[in-house]
């Protein structure tokens, strides 16, 4: 057991899994010596060689498209995306390919790869840094999506992703890289894939969340009067639909609070299927507390554009007065 | 000097047997056994009645839309023949003739243009990805191939094959400077035949040749008749070696012709004319090859009828084993999405719907519909 | 008034826009001398020559970045990507820049173009051909997304989205490319961008849908013993909540039908809304009749995997049960 | 000729003023005049300054991330004096020297990199695009903007700035092949500063020069001395006037070094050696151009220290307008999202809250929770 930050619990899952395979090749923009501009891969360069930590050139479509070449020929590539708004040029591989080389060859081709990718605002960071692009890799058949909310399930759901059969975009949450340690067991272990996790459980209102905004939900329940259950997500595709019905069904009132701008983000998914399951159990309208529906602001309006505790513990109270 | 030269570069074109027929002694010599030139004439002739039979079934509605590769095996054809089979062949859609001379079942081809996925799920040992429909893609794909191969140390290479548009998008320029910067063992192998669909090559580069395009990455680079099959397998060869021996990619512009339509679902005569097309008619790399083979008796016009009787055999017998296939199962579209369905699919597979009150028929009975009851009045 | 096809239509609306407007200019692969893979540029090139009617290098990002570059200057682009399949490469341009522009400069540059796709299935075209990616650019703040489902509003549509000073994604549903005729004006009219057709009236049940799945509903609905009210969203975003509100607050029940896969859909926003705006009013889940959470099949399936007659009168005939 | 060329090609390397401060009279003459040689020192020691003033602000926490231009200020200010104030400047983000220079008020950038959007409601008669944060892109808006010069006839033409890294981008590779197939003005100007972040630029291209990227297109490409006022004046100048008077783009290769770290967020001892930066130290342009007005009896320590007291205070003030701006007001974030602000949207602004209820505060009043009595039993 060690207390690791997030950032190490991933650095420790990539150590632990490239000794065991040597299928593993990492690429991907300063991942090698420098060890990542968020120092995930730190080391590894330095432990594996230059022949397993790839410094790529600088080209999103050209990681992700060798990635899936590498990943065909039946290694394990792990390329990363430096920022999430970066994605943009790496789009087309991963929705035409990587998503549908296993469905279009009926299964003779297949495309083991996660995607590890920084994700989110609250750092301060420049224009196209701090974005959520959940919902459209999750509205893309053939993809799994994942967001850890803490050190410990960050190492178990990198080491799921990574050996998944499919391809699997591992959503880091920058926002808490640092921003607290948690015990983490030495050994290996996993975390399945499409399992949310029970935070805290309550009996008046459900909240469903993941990735960074786990922990604003944690901080506007504590100051709040209700009994609320707070579920963390983690895999965002495909979704733990049966935890979330099961909670739903017992408080009858569910907000949903994420980063992404409300229109389409993941809420809406997750409201609609909470009314298709649970509509002879619900209390109130699901409520979404999102990202309003412009574009991510430049850092100094960030704080007014996320969901925060305020936010939260508003509609907290407004679904359960309803 | 405050002038200097920084780059001095040339690219070579390199020409064996000439549209006339007339044949380079000196640099054909041993390219080609007799008897393998022979067999892959045969090959050609074969690719060929296909692509009539594919034009058939397509205007008889048993097809959708398919690309004709009519005037352009000589380049695929060759390039596959100087490979070896642990090679990564990595096409587009106009090399059927060299997939099949791969040894890929000419209805996997077939099916794929039939509208059924079951076409792309090719035999392992044949080391053929699908055919690739968003133009430029693949490349990437070979680049990664390549790597795999250098890094498992197996000998193999990838050979990628594209169109002169193909080199107009990104994911080109990616690709060749992945394989040149990281040292990986690619042959891009561009099939300038002129045209992307209706715009003509001079759109995609107005530069005086294609070749020039792996100058950018530092890689070697060549330009070739396309409809020279010998100089296809030097070309290719010698890339070949470069490859495998040094890790090294490179650049091949094959400068060849599409005289059919883009597809089935185009009509050529839209955009160009007649007389061009006429004149490539004449740079075709069969007749070349009849007229070497003759010039060297090593054919006549019997050989020419079985051979051609050999493929309506060779093509019906595929296109009956592409028909006579069982239809797809509705929920070959849900098995193959994951290794491990989810269950929300699962569903959808079980039930055919979306609709959650369809999926649970249950919430249909009239006894839980209380709820709309109460609301009601 | 003149009987036509929707192809007819927008060819009609290109010509009259830019006899009226130089700043327009028509780019994209095959639009010029051989008017378009579907003909919908046809004869434009001939008409005002190969400066305005340009057949671009075929590379998807430079189209769309060539676009916003000549929007930034003041003309009015009419970039045409020539499958939905192929937005892929473009994607990041339209993302991060045409939509982004206006905002990140607080209005010193704006992007005044008009992106023609054809979309969907139903027409047995080769993979990456039959697609409905509308929830991608839903989701991106920034843009306008609409689609006809007629040769008139087809028309009216496109002139508002040319003269919109945003960004707008036309989508053009290809199995109705010339399905079927209808009458339109000779003089150029708008449909204003943001309002919903209500197609029929009903008091029993609400379906919403857009494209060429609202001939599929007027199938189902013809053989249907429910008074259905039918609306034609026609623009996507942004969405006319207010016509699907007064209709379900009048119905109490709602389908929604879309081809695109459900999850994320824009069923998932819709019903959301719908839930959100009707709570008290709603008396059954609102029904998505959508694609599968499936890559696409080939054509031999593609039926099977689109939302047909059937599979919506199903749902009707369920949602009122219920 | 069975192998013949195809092409030859060669590309020059271009330098005038050199790091020992050796000036080449005959390619140097006339090009740029004393006085503007003078002013241009004084802007690159302001631009020096500013980037000394942004760091700190950065440390002390009163700025976000900030990339220095030290080292390579000469690159972009020999471009802009090359070129005319109709023509567009097309930027990343690492040529502020150049955009002063045009007449970029500093405390725009500043803002920039304070997070605020503002900073980039750049005035119209500027000719200049945001700073591009996603690399690469913003060589299409260059292509794009040229163009419509091109079809205006307005006579203006495009530069757009870039770094080695930027190249292997696939936007890159479209931009460059649009600009040269449709034969639009507009120049590509790659500054080759050695580094992409931590990665070196030799993993971009191992190619012997970046400059041949450009011969891809069949595009008049260059090489020169980027920490060289005078040949960037010089390259630039006739790129420009190849772009002017024939429609043409051209690739320059400028060769320069980044002194500084990528960016405040970075810490490049992490992965460079000391003696390499040592030894780009000394072909500061700054030193080299001090020579060369040293030797010419056209400055001394005084106007030196002049200089940069004039600098300080510039910046200063600058700092100044850019922290005593009112802060951002909430809704600036939706009002600039469309022409028109949609329902919805107008919704979001006048309530900042997205969750319905919260939206619509009378659905909290008891009195109308009716439905949730209803069903709780
Ligand atoms: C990304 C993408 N854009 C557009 C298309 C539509 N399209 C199919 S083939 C083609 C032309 C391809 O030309 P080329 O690369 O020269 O190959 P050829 O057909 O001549 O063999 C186009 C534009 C596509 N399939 N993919
Ligand atoms: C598309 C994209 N990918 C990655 C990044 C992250 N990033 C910012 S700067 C940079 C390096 C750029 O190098 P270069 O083009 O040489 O410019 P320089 O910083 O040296 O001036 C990277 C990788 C980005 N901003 N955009
Ligand atoms: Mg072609
Ligand atoms: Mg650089």
């Amino acid at each position: 057991m060690a207390n690791l930050t997030l950032v190490q619990a991933i650095n420790l899952a990539l150590i632990q899994e490239m000794e065991e395979d040597d299928r593993i090749i990492l690429l991907g923009e300063d991942v090698g010596k420098n060890g990542g501009v968020f120092r995930v891969t730190e080391g590894l360069w330095q432990r594996f060689g230059g022949d397993r930590v790839v410094d790529s050139p600088l080209a999103e479509s050209g990681i992700l498209g060798t990635s899936i070449g590498l990943a065909m020929a039946g290694l394990r590539p792990i390329p990363e995306i430096q920022f999430e708004g970066f994605l943009g040029p790496a789009y087309d591989q991963i929705c035409t390919h990587a998503a549908r080389m296993r469905t279009r060859t009926r299964g003779a081709y297949t495309v083991p790869l996660t995607i590890r990718v920084p994700v989110g605002g609250g750092i301060h960071a420049p224009e196209l840094h701090s974005d959520s692009p959940e919902t459209i890799y999750t509205h893309t058949p053939g993809l799994k999506v994942v967001m850890p909310a803490s050190p410990y399930d960050a190492k178990g759901l990198l080491i799921s992703a990574i050996r998944d059969p499919d391809p699997v975009i591992f959503f880091e949450p920058k926002r808490i890289y640092r921003a607290f340690r948690e015990e983490v067991p030495e050994d290996e272990y996993t975390i399945p894939i499409g399992e949310a996790r029970v935070v805290q459980e309550g009996e008046q209102i459900t909240m469903v969340s993941w990735g960074a905004s786990v922990i604003q939900c944690m901080n506007a329940i504590e100051n709040c009067n209700h009994s609320v259950e707070l579920i963390d997500l983690r895999t965002i595709a495909p979704m733990d639909m049966q935890a979330i019905e099961q909670s739903v069904k017992k408080t009858g009132r569910c907000v949903v609070v994420h980063e992404a701008p409300k229109t389409l983000g993941l809420g809406a998914e997750i409201a609609s299927r909470i009314m298709e399951h649970c509509f002879l159990h619900l209390e109130a309208p699901v409520q979404r507390v999102a990202g309003f529906d412009t574009i991510m602001p430049y850092y100094k309006l960030e704080l007014d554009y996320m969901p925060d505790a305020a936010r939260i513990t508003k509609a907290v109270e407004e679904v359960s007065a309803y | 000097m405050p002038i200097k030269k920084a780059l001095n570069i040339s690219i070579e074109h390199v020409s064996i047997l000439d549209e006339n027929g007339k044949f380079d002694e000196k640099l054909g010599k041993n390219l080609i056994p007799d008897e393998d030139v022979v067999r892959l004439y045969e090959h050609i002739i074969l690719c060929r009645h296909l692509d009539e039979v594919a034009f058939k079934l397509q205007r008889s509605g048993r097809m959708g839309t398919y690309p004709e590769n009519r005037g352009q095996e000589a380049t695929s054809v060759g390039a596959v023949y100087a490979l070896e089979g642990k090679d990564w062949l990595v096409p587009c859609y106009r090399e059927n003739a060299g997939l099949y001379l791969r040894g890929l079942p000419i209805e996997y081809v077939l099916l794929h243009w039939m509208g059924d996925e079951r076409g792309n799920q090719i035999p392992e040992d044949l080391h053929i990805t699908p055919i690739a429909i968003p133009i430029g893609t693949q490349m990437l794909h070979a680049t990664g191939l390549a790597w795999a191969s250098k890094y498992r140390g197996d000998g193999g290479i990838s050979c990628t094959f594209f169109g002169d548009g193909a080199t107009s998008e990104g994911d080109f320029h990616e690709a060749a400077n992945f394989a040149s910067n990281l040292d990986l063992p690619v042959i891009f192998l561009c099939q300038n035949n002129g045209w992307a669909i209706s715009v003509p090559s001079s759109i995609q580069s107005s530069a005086p040749t294609f070749a020039q395009r792996g100058v950018a990455y530092g890689m070697h680079s060549v330009q070739c008749d396309g409809n020279d099959l010998f100089a296809m397998v030097k070309v290719v060869r010698e890339a070949a070696e470069r490859a495998r021996k040094e890790n090294r990619p490179t650049f091949i512009e094959a400068i060849t012709y599409r005289l059919g339509d883009h597809t089935t679902a185009d009509d050529a005569r839209r955009y160009r004319d007649a007389d061009t097309v006429e004149a490539w008619t004449k740079k075709d790399p069969l007749i070349r090859l009849r007229k070497y083979l003759d010039d060297r008796k090593l054919w006549d016009d019997k050989r020419e009828k079985a051979a051609l009787a050999n493929a309506k055999e060779a093509v019906s017998a595929a296109v009956k084993r592409a028909e006579e296939i069982e239809p797809p199962k509705t929920e070959a579209m849900f098995n193959s999405m994951y290794e491990t369905l989810h269950d929300e699919l699962i569903l959808q597979r079980e039930t055919m719907r979306t609709s959650s009150i369809g999926q649970n028929p249950s919430e249909i009975d009239p006894a839980v519909s209380l709820h709309a009851q109460d609301t009601t009045d």
